[in-house]
């Protein structure tokens, strides 16, 4: 067991240090000190300065614009990169769809869509969910009829995060009706722009726009858009849930949080002195920081699996559950620690904007335990995958 | 010991619950987030009309000479549907601060058109650095010819935008003193700042503002003790509005798992999620009781008595409540999280309520004192 | 709504602490302040000292034993005997089986075995659960066989409390071995002196000398034995499930713990001052003690419905959930305020006795949330029968 | 960074768990617990042929010149079936207080045989009011002659029941400072402690006792910094043997989770409890994570950086690892609250791990220090 970093990865972890400092722009570098909070459009352009460095898709094979980093490397990148509270980039292209075409894509397909992911020129968002099959993922009925050489698609899609700034959808369609539940349902890649297609932006709790609902009216997609095999959707869908259990750990979220919380509650008072010195509230903010430091380590654990190219172990299936569930006690005692200005709702000059910033992503990261697989599947999933508890 | 509302109280919640039900859908409330008012005075008027306004006041000042009880059952019925006049902040923060600390002439020159539905108040209590604690106020009123001058800054002045007298603190000669502003005094500017829950308040500036010597609330100096006692009151509010929302809450969840369907059977009939129902269940039976405790003990001149109950259902808002709204939220799955249910609107009115008049530390604290 | 007591209630409280403080025998007083804890025999006292004074069934009929006060004397005369710290009376005669008996008894039976209980000449326990039926009562398999004027008993009864301090046992039995589960049981009462019975205590986790197995091999029992009807017992047990409700609500040992608590917190220091005073500590007990007091208002609400004679609305249902996982919270809290001293298992000599008497208690207590209903199991049923949500 | 044991490490382990399985099943524990010294030191003496006892110390001291990650190793796999020798008091507590503080002389006479066996330490550090403050001591050390006389008493002194030597903290005139004593010395009383594991434990008085100078740790003064490191290196071994209890309890309850039987089914297909265990799972798996780290941190020389991984995985140990403890005991229903059924021993182990070497708050008020 060792915990520590090589001389040489220190040093690659000064490179990084030096570059983002010097690479963000003075106004995203003013917005990551001031609320915290990007616009989408920050997140782009961050994308395209990574592009240019090489940086922007460390986990992906060098040889198709990967770094050819291991995973200390990896890993240092993303703290780096979190500590400085740069933008997080769009994953459904990096980090979903992009591995996806990797590894089950023809080389056609990866001809085609790889470098515009890489390169921004295309955004991508995701299509599973429907307003009818939620947690039950696999009765979804947006329908793709064999028409020759294409599909028809019909049907709606349901929390397409940003999609009002996508190019392409991926999406989980029903090619065979007659076919059991998961047998029958393709992967399907559909470019946005084609006639037919409607993006509706949705307004959440948070208020903040980032869902959306995407109809689809008798849309033609050529079947060369299929990844993997007609019918086989199913598999697909489950090799991306792997990709998305790291990702959702939301390490990156938990320590912008919490930097935040420590940013707030050094200017409140309470009893006349900081909160941040109060040894009620440390020991709340405490408290949050050392089970982070628990959830941490079982994600590293994950990563070092990752280094040696192995499949991580079952504990990673926790981190889902664990993160999401942190990160909102996290913004939960922001909103505490905020006391009544936790009431700001997209003010200007009345609180600062580390503050106006608290709100909306408090009610943003309400969805963390729904979405990707409700906290309540996740448990089912484990009970049956990994304890083998009996079925019903 | 007696739990059970009166004939006239029960009379009283049925009208309020069917004035809710029937003329106040909670999208009369979604229309009204956007409004630069974000309620409808003729509504107001109209509540005034039906003596709601004046439930706990005595009757030389227009009232009823109820209890404060009775102002529990309007909010908390106004509540299960989001109802967003503001009872609470005219009514229990402004109306008990002019009760409490004005002469007869001041009460029938601003609590009387209140208590009708003529006007609205606001309480100018707190301020960017006070957190809970009254007293802890920067705002200074200097005597000036016969009367003050009161300059400072107040935030969150909940219905400060639109109210038509402000009640403000601020630090006399002698202590912490109230106030009676016109809001469109000389001096006074009002900044409207939207909040969490779709309503609106005031961050309100003082700069210089003459008022004359009639204006004081009570002595120099009384005013602490004033707020003090708001501060229970609108504690004790905000638990009964809170019951309103739990409770509203548990039906809404209860529903959707009786209805929502996922891998061919009803949701509701998965134990995890029935085990999940019965906790929110049990959350707001406790939270209905102590609540009915806290709003018979707001009427209490014992402060240790008092205190005791009402920090103890702000403290179960806090936890209990506040554990409610988010598992309705997550038992409504993804749509609990869109803007178009009404569920999230509930949630974030808890989450307002929390905030307000001492967290769960502040009234802890108090607690073990 | 109207939360205080009359003059004559306040009254009459005093006259009921006076009594307590006169009545109570020096040593038993000496033990209350002390460790809190009673053996056995001083229940018996005081059970004998109540029913010298007409006091020990205050919830009976005036007819049959009973004082004829209303709910809040009652109230109060319950509040009075926990604040004094006075022993609790064995609850199987007078609070389970005796209101049973006066409600569906025979006059025979109630003229044979009421005037016992009350002069404590009788104890009983309770012969529910077996190895086998834990949280599913009705699958039990003690049997009773017809054998003309009287049953032959076999079987194992498990968690028959203090057993071996009893007289009789209630019980369960199967009467009907073809009717479906709930239909063929009978309530049956049985004198544990029997030949054929035999009671061994069994060693728990607090090492408390609390629950017996108890056996029946071939045991006669006389048919006039019945409570209700052969093949009625079900709704007997049900009957004894209300009366259980408000027992289970455990007011009494949380405000006794709490108590405990506070004696103790208050010898123990951190940062150099007395626990009691410690921020962070006295927070973590006012936590405890502002829940105890909302729970309280439910069991008030139940406590108001009886004084107007009506069944107790269904937030009474909660009362069990709740009381139980609140004395635990308080059991472990007040171990973890002794810190160390948490490790004592009775010893003499090296922590007082109030300490002494946490480590036992808060073993035994783990019981609470399993006996009488396990909490999963009164989830179920407020789910079904409160909150009607679907069965599956 | 690199989370998996060299193969000397999974070979230790490997021994460690078939030795628990095979020689130290639970059953031993519970007859050892009516024993007078409530382990068995011919098996203690076998640990040390086997050479568990000094996988964590230097070679010069008769040690194999491991890290403290092999001492947590053992304790966790002893852990399993609750292994009753003094690990964790003599090789942890007395044994790393003497490889620290002692001098090659000392070594050579006290933690030398230890490690091959032949004798047990511990470590009589607190007293009856120094809660987790290895400095608020009362205990003096008055100089007499060429040596010290030490006065007074301490309490809970793992394996001081049967210690061949004890370490005693006092307050000597520059400080806090640590002597060996020989547990038959004169002046020395010991009473034994029953603890609520089914372990013993030790209140010692002393009384005058007579030391000579060569019984002396290390400077006068130099006892505090000692302690507070051996403090860390106990609380990362109560956590490595809480990983071993965790692990267990779980599985022992996913085992009696797919075998019982009620309303015509396992119980381990009721939704509820199903996701119960996985919350047990994930609480196990935290725990077992920040373990790694803190086991790894023990040995690390920064004190902030070793506190950090330290506290933080004691204190998951006090939420997560008891809240396991709990739920493994309400899910084996009324079995579990049975002295008959293991699950309780487990439960009381963790307990007892809890209440040693910090609790929650001490760990939380280090951390935010």
């Amino acid at each position: 067991m060792n915990l520590t970093f090589t001389e040489e990865e220190e040093a690659f972890r000064l490179e990084v240090r030096a570059w983002i400092q010097d690479a963000m722009p003075a106004d995203m570098r003013e917005r990551a000190a001031g609320s915290g909070r990007f616009t989408p459009e920050d997140s782009a352009t961050w994308h395209r300065i990574l592009y240019e460095k090489g940086w922007v898709a460390p986990h992906w094979p060098k040889e198709v614009g990967g770094t050819g980093w291991d995973a200390a490397r990896r890993f240092i990148f993303n703290e780096e990169m979190e500590s400085a509270g740069a933008p997080q980039l769009s994953v459904f292209g990096l980090s979903m769809v992009g591995p996806l075409i990797i590894s089950f894509g023809t080389d056609a397909q990866k001809k085609r869509f790889l470098p515009k992911i890489l390169s921004a020129e295309e955004f991508w968002c995701q299509g599973y969910s429907e307003p009818g099959s939620g947690s039950d993922l696999a009765s979804l009925r947006t329908t793709a009829e064999d028409a020759g050489d294409h599909f028809i698609v019909n049907g709606q899609k349901t929390w397409t995060t940003y999609a009002q700034y996508a190019d392409w959808i991926f999406c989980l369609v029903r090619t065979d009706p007659n076919a059991k539940k998961q047998a029958g349902i393709t992967f399907l890649l559909i470019d946005l722009k084609t006639p037919g297609v409607e993006v509706k932006p949705m307004l959440t709790l948070g208020h903040t726009p980032a869902f959306c609902d995407t109809f689809f009216d008798n849309v033609k997609v050529p079947k060369e858009n299929v990844i993997g095999e007609v019918n086989q959707g199913w598999t697909m869908a489950k090799a991306l849930l792997g990709h998305e259990r790291t990702l959702l750990a939301m390490v990156g979220p938990c320590r912008n949080v919490l930097q935040k919380i420590k940013r707030i509650a050094a200017t409140k008072t309470v009893d006349g002195r900081p909160m941040l010195e109060h040894p009620i509230w440390r020991a709340k903010i405490a408290r949050l920081e050392m089970r982070f430091r628990a959830h941490l380590m079982v994600s590293y654990r994950a990563l070092a699996d990752q280094q040696k190219g192995k499949m991580p172990g079952p504990e990673s299936s926790i981190l889902k559950l664990v993160g999401t569930k942190l990160v909102q006690e996290m913004t939960e005692l922001a909103m505490e620690i905020m006391g009544e200005s936790s009431l700001t709702w997209y003010n200007e000059g009345v609180c600062t904007p580390v503050e106006e910033s608290i709100g909306p992503y408090f009610c943003y990261e309400r969805a963390a335990t729904i979405y990707g697989g409700s906290n309540e599947i996740q448990r089912n999933v484990i009970a049956k995958m990994i304890l083998q508890l009996p079925s019903s | 010991m007696d739990f059970e509302l009166d004939q006239d109280q029960q009379m009283l919640a049925k009208t309020v619950a069917d004035f809710a039900k029937n003329e106040s859908p909670v999208e009369r409330f979604r229309q009204l987030r956007d409004d630069d008012i974000g309620y409808d005075p003729a509504v107001w008027q109209k509540m005034g009309e039906l003596g709601w306004l004046g439930v706990a006041f005595p009757e030389p000042v227009g009232g009823f000479g109820g209890s404060f009880v009775e102002c529990a059952i309007v909010l908390e019925n106004l509540a299960t549907n989001l109802v967003p006049e503001p009872y609470l902040a005219s009514v229990v923060l402004g109306g008990m601060a002019l009760l409490r600390a004005g002469t007869a002439e001041q009460h029938a020159a601003y609590l009387t058109p209140m208590i009708e539905g003529d006007t609205t108040l606001a309480l100018a209590y707190a301020e960017a650095r006070s957190r809970f604690d009254v007293s802890a106020i920067e705002t200074t009123a200097t005597t000036k010819g016969g009367g003050y001058e009161i300059s400072g800054q107040k935030v969150w002045v909940l219905n400060g935008h639109n109210a038509d007298h402000l009640i403000v603190s601020a630090r006399a000669p002698a202590g912490v003193t109230l106030f009676v502003v016109p809001r469109d005094a000389e001096g006074v500017s009002v900044t409207v700042a939207k909040t969490i829950d779709g309503h609106k308040a005031a961050f309100i500036e003082l700069d210089e503002v003459a008022v004359e010597r009639g204006a004081r609330l009570g002595e120099e100096g009384a005013g602490a003790r004033v707020l003090d006692r708001v501060m229970d009151y609108a504690a004790a509010a905000a638990v009964a509005e809170s019951v309103g929302l739990a409770s509203k809450m548990l039906h809404m969840t209860v529903d959707y798992l009786g209805t929502r369907e996922q891998f061919g059977v009803k949701i509701g009939s998965f134990q995890a999620l029935q085990h999940r129902a019965v906790d929110m269940y049990a959350e707001t039976e406790l939270l209905r009781s102590i609540s009915m405790a806290s709003m018979v003990r707001a009427d209490e001149d014992d402060t240790s008595t008092r205190r005791a109950d009402i920090s103890a259902a702000k403290y179960q808002l806090a936890t209990g409540g506040i554990w409610v709204a988010q598992q309705s939220l997550q038992l409504h799955g993804g749509i609990g999280v869109t803007d178009e249910h009404d569920i999230g609107l509930y949630f974030k009115r808890m989450y307002a309520l929390n905030a307000l008049f001492g967290d769960a530390e502040h009234h802890v604290a108090r607690f073990s004192e």
